[in-house]
């Protein structure tokens, strides 16, 4: 567990999980633009493994980036302004939400899901080619391991044997699909069987599981054991986006029992039973509300990007001095 | 006559065609639970079935690739992709076997596929939701295709391409699914191929596509009051393209814009601005203008992604350019 | 078995053999344009499987397709003419020896590696549809196990429960790429378990085999038991292509071994050992002979397509008159 | 100088360029063990090991991926894509991704990957082995499209490709493999963006791409001799387009023919000609004439191919009918 106790290690989920609250609440507000991912429920894969992550390893998300990011090493201000549309954010404002990098702590997301995989594939060549020791994580979901990307990168990360860690975040739904209709194979860890790799499917909610996991894969990976394909399997507490008509696909009753199984609520009992006490955990909010709030207050003033920003970097100039078309 | 949303008359075509044809059929990512993301399709899963809704997995090339396949054998697939974007990933199935199987056949194989999605900026989605692909489309024989942009079109086009036996590439705008207007009870066809004209007028034809039909008809009117009269055509159809009405159009005009979302290098507003000026050359008093999207990425945001692409505002600067012609070639109508 | 002599078997194979020479020479002479992909070695899957079909089965295939397409129905005389570029072939000559479609015999092959598996599964759901016990066959390499279209379609067939038998033939090459090196797993079949599907590996170099696992597979598939993906394992004993420079990637002697073990030695050892008089098979080559020369001589007689031909099916005209665009 | 094939020009662009850079790579299908389809890198594999010079299993999307990825990481792909219709499996990595990074990062991230494929028909490959698909990419913001015509720029051009650190598409075409030029043993590059004039005149200007700049210098070897002079220009590079050199062009000469293998409508050919008119209008005296493929799927076989794309004779006869203009605008050279 590399020295990480599990009181950190909620706290970190309390954290990311306000900060998706916050981030509602502005897209309610329409402070966020296009669709906003809930990431309730998922906060112990955050910060189980992006969270394990060195600074100069590569981390490449998805969609449903932000507690990733977070987890990940990115600052909530880059991150929070980046969905917000402002230059402060991680693409400055040109990406939003669900497409933005920020090469400074080797983060990455996009929009297109399956496409992150190849990607990975490709920094971790390059990493082994270096020879140096880092290690890449990509996490995508149950869905995304229904795509030709997933496949074509698998097996090229394993032929090759390349340094890269693949987290399939297993939280029960692609959108409004349901994994077990549309996931031929009972565990997504059954597809690591394709490539030759280990089939590890871990518990998603219990965050000492997932960093031990975590842990154990990045080390292994850096000696060059790699690749790996774990499913950690949560849930999607929330609906897909703001918005989503949850009710054409699910109960609510399946939402409040998978509510009582949720990684808050799982590490809150073990520390409660490992002799924490309540009024210390509750203590917790306190300061990550101040913060976040001092970050929502400051993220509102930040300022947007101007049409020069838009189109100035599209490409880089042939020629001395050539100006952007317009 | 009943005023519905472009969503509803999308919806309304589906059911005619499905309840005409049980070989009919939708498939994509919640089509079905969802009723597709806009809501085109709400309601048909329990109408229809799962047999004629379907819900599909996030495998676009297998999407398209059943659409190819169940086309083959007698159905009528209508297979949808989220977003145009994503149908980079399924360009193979439509460009080297929907396209090519019928010449293949000697004519023997029909391949009746709508291929369907939705493109285009304007929803605060950045640059890999927003883009304007149809350019990829128009230069692939065996293809035709469509880009709707009225509720009355959209139901009359997306009708005659289910019966049409092509593959035929349908794509809406992100932007129009709640826009409304009133579209007849009794059933009717658009037939593809057949260029619209949106406003008649004398000393500027505008060539605007898909969402930038509607700008140019309001830079049309703010440009009336100017006393510069515009007629604004909506080709409907990219290929096979009416050139008939655009260049009977231009022959009278003398001028003429064309306005895309796509960026102008290497796309559509190449092709009709070629059109026009091959067949219009001597009536043109100046070289037809593109008036397109500026080549980036669309930037999220609130208000960015309206700057790079065209707008009523900019399409009427455009035409002012246009207008204010050298005096040897004076507005004439 | 359904009834069909090893003998029979024998014979078809032998046909099959003699036409692939037959094209080969063709080939040599420039009567047939575009890559040649040779088939020797690999006729006991084509005879096994796609001979198995029932006439109103439909049947799939690659870049290697003639072998299949004969094996499946076609006549040879519509399939070869197609590879020389004739009107009396399959396409009228115009799709030439990689992509062809014969709707007659329900044969349709395409020569972009993989693609085909999610027509099939395309062809299945329709077939499944309309309610009738018909099964798709979909012929495929160790290459193409490799593509994204192989796993979309596996999924998507999975799930769905379509009539559809994938069958993978694994002739230890993907032009100049070993199997072993490129595809992550030791067997393919293995990668059924992505899908839940059984783990299916036969020998096919062995006739008998591959046709009682065909008809087994289609027995099943038509109750509705499918889909079902089978591996079956031979060599390809020429090169890739006519002119590939094999041996930047295998040596004669690893070809010399695996001639040892190619269906047409195993099959007439067999009806050897049962007792079979060597005279007796041996006679078979003189009508098979015949035929082909007589195909040979009738092929090159065959017009090639006009010009017309070529440009009038692009597309069915949306007006009454209306000419294909020149 | 010695003359060496288009095939031998790649190949020591290659071997210059991974000899200078180490983080210089090359990423396909075969281009180790055979050294790719054509021949182009055959015996790079045991010069330069594997980590150069990568075999790829047949996974076009994962390929394209792995030339962002470690582009990303600061390495130099150049990941193949045996044929141009096979890279509709790679869409997305490349239109998506690649092209969107640079701008995601506000010009942080450098993504110097080179794209290539090869295209076109002339090898009786058929329709889905054949295609010209070079206008997709010339639609998309963050791309730069390039088609070398001869031996001497295919190695200027790759080498300045592999230099540049956009995501440059470098589409190659099939029958140029094995054309021979003198090639200079000193290291030279030629850069992106600039149009070359292959041959100067003073009649017509014909814009020609790839394997159809030979055919319109053999045209207007034969129309000198009937009296007409045709200036042949090779844009080269696609977008970013030297207009400066075609609009000078036609400025002189007054009239105009586009000539691509790629179907006319919706395609290239429609830049070109939009791009002429927009700036040479008066100088002009007919309109640009565009002078494309038929609208068909490349057929198989031994001579049809031919008839369907330009040749010298087609070529020349389009010339022809250009300047057989009207009295009212008499060849005046
Ligand atoms: C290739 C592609 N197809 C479709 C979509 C639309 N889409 C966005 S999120 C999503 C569901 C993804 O499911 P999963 O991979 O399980 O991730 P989750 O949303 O559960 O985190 C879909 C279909 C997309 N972004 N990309
Ligand atoms: C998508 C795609 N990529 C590359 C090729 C070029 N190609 C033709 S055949 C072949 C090898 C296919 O190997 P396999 O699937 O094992 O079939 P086999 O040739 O052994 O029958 C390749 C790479 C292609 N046709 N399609
Ligand atoms: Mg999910
Ligand atoms: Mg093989």
């Amino acid at each position: 567990m590399s020295g990480v106790s599990l009181k950190n290690l909620y706290e970190e989920m309390l954290l990311l999980r306000r900060f998706d609250k916050l981030s509602m609440r502005l897209k309610m507000k329409d402070l966020i633009y296009s669709g906003y991912h809930p990431t309730e429920g998922q906060e112990a894969v955050a910060v189980g493994f992006c969270g394990a992550l060195r600074d100069d390893d590569v981390l490449l998300s998805t969609h449903r980036p932000h507690i990733h990011a977070v987890a990940g090493g990115c600052t909530m201000e880059a991150v929070l302004t980046e969905m917000m549309g402002r230059t402060t954010g991680c693409s400055g404002g040109l990406g939003g939400g669900m497409q933005y990098v920020d090469p400074e702590h080797n983060f990455y997301c996009g929009s297109v899901v399956g496409s992150n995989l190849p990607i990975a594939t490709g920094v971790a060549m390059a990493m082994k080619q270096q020879g140096s020791d880092r290690v890449c994580m990509c996490m995508f979901g149950d869905g995304a391991s229904n795509t030709g990307s997933f496949h074509e990168a698998l097996n090229l990360a394993a032929i090759w044997k390349l340094p890269v860690i693949f987290v399939c975040e297993n939280n029960g739904f692609a959108e409004a699909m349901p994994v077990e209709e549309f996931v031929a194979c009972k565990r997504i860890s059954s597809r690591s069987r394709a490539y030759d790799l280990e089939e590890i499917s871990i518990d998603g909610n219990d965050v000492e599981a997932c960093r031990a996991t975590a842990d154990d894969l990045i080390e292994r990976t850096r000696k060059g054991e790699g690749p790996f394909l774990v499913e950690a399997v949560t849930y999607r507490i929330r609906g897909h986006y703001v918005g989503d008509p949850e009710k054409t696909y699910r109960t609510k009753d399946e939402v409040a029992e998978k509510k009582q199984e949720e990684p808050l609520v799982r590490a809150r009992e073990r520390l409660l039973e490992q002799g924490t006490d309540a009024a210390e955990l509750d203590a917790l909010e306190g300061p990550i509300k101040e913060r976040l709030d001092a970050l929502s207050e400051w993220a509102v003033e930040q300022p947007f990007p101007t049409l020069e920003q838009a189109i100035d970097n599209v490409y880089i100039p042939l020629t001395e001095g050539e100006v952007a078309c317009r | 006559m009943p005023v519905i949303t472009f969503g509803e008359a999308i919806k309304q075509a589906y059911r005619e065609e499905m309840q005409r044809d049980k070989n009919v059929f939708l498939m994509g990512e919640d089509v079905g639970r969802w009723g597709s993301l806009y809501r085109s399709s709400t309601g048909l899963l329990e109408e229809f079935g799962s047999e004629q809704i379907k819900d599909a997995p996030i495998s676009e090339a297998a999407i398209a690739g059943c659409g190819v396949g169940s086309a083959l054998m007698g159905m009528r697939p209508i297979v949808e992709f989220m977003y145009i974007d994503f149908i980079s990933i399924a360009m193979d199935q439509i460009v080297n076997h929907a396209a090519k199987w019928h010449q293949l056949s000697n004519g023997k194989i029909k391949l009746p596929m709508v291929i369907k999605t939705q493109g285009g900026a304007g929803r605060r989605n950045s640059s890999q939701h927003s883009q304007s692909l149809e350019n990829w489309f128009v230069n692939v024989p065996g293809l035709i295709t469509v880009m709707p942009s009225t509720p009355y079109d959209v139901k009359g086009l997306l009708k005659s391409a289910i019966r049409n036996d092509n593959p035929v590439v349908f794509i809406e705008h992100k932007c129009l699914y709640f826009d409304k207007q009133e579209v007849p009870e009794e059933e009717y066809l658009i037939p593809l191929g057949k260029a619209d004209v949106k406003r008649t007028g004398d000393n500027v034809t505008i060539i605007a596509t898909s969402w930038m039909v509607s700008f140019a008809l309001q830079a049309a009117e703010t440009l009336a009051d100017e006393g510069i009269s515009c007629e604004v055509i909506d080709p409907r159809t990219l290929w096979p393209l009416d050139k008939e009405t655009i260049i009977q159009s231009v022959k009278k005009t003398g001028l003429c814009l064309v306005v895309t979302e796509a960026p102008a290098e290497g796309g559509w507003s190449g092709e009709a601005s070629s059109v026009v000026h091959e067949h219009c050359f001597s009536e043109l008093k100046k070289p037809v203008k593109r008036h397109c999207s500026i080549r980036t990425g669309i930037p999220y945001g609130a208000t960015l992604e309206r700057e790079v692409i065209p707008g009523a505002e900019s399409i009427a600067g455009a035409v002012r350019e246009l207008t204010n012609a050298p005096s040897s070639s004076p507005l004439t109508p």
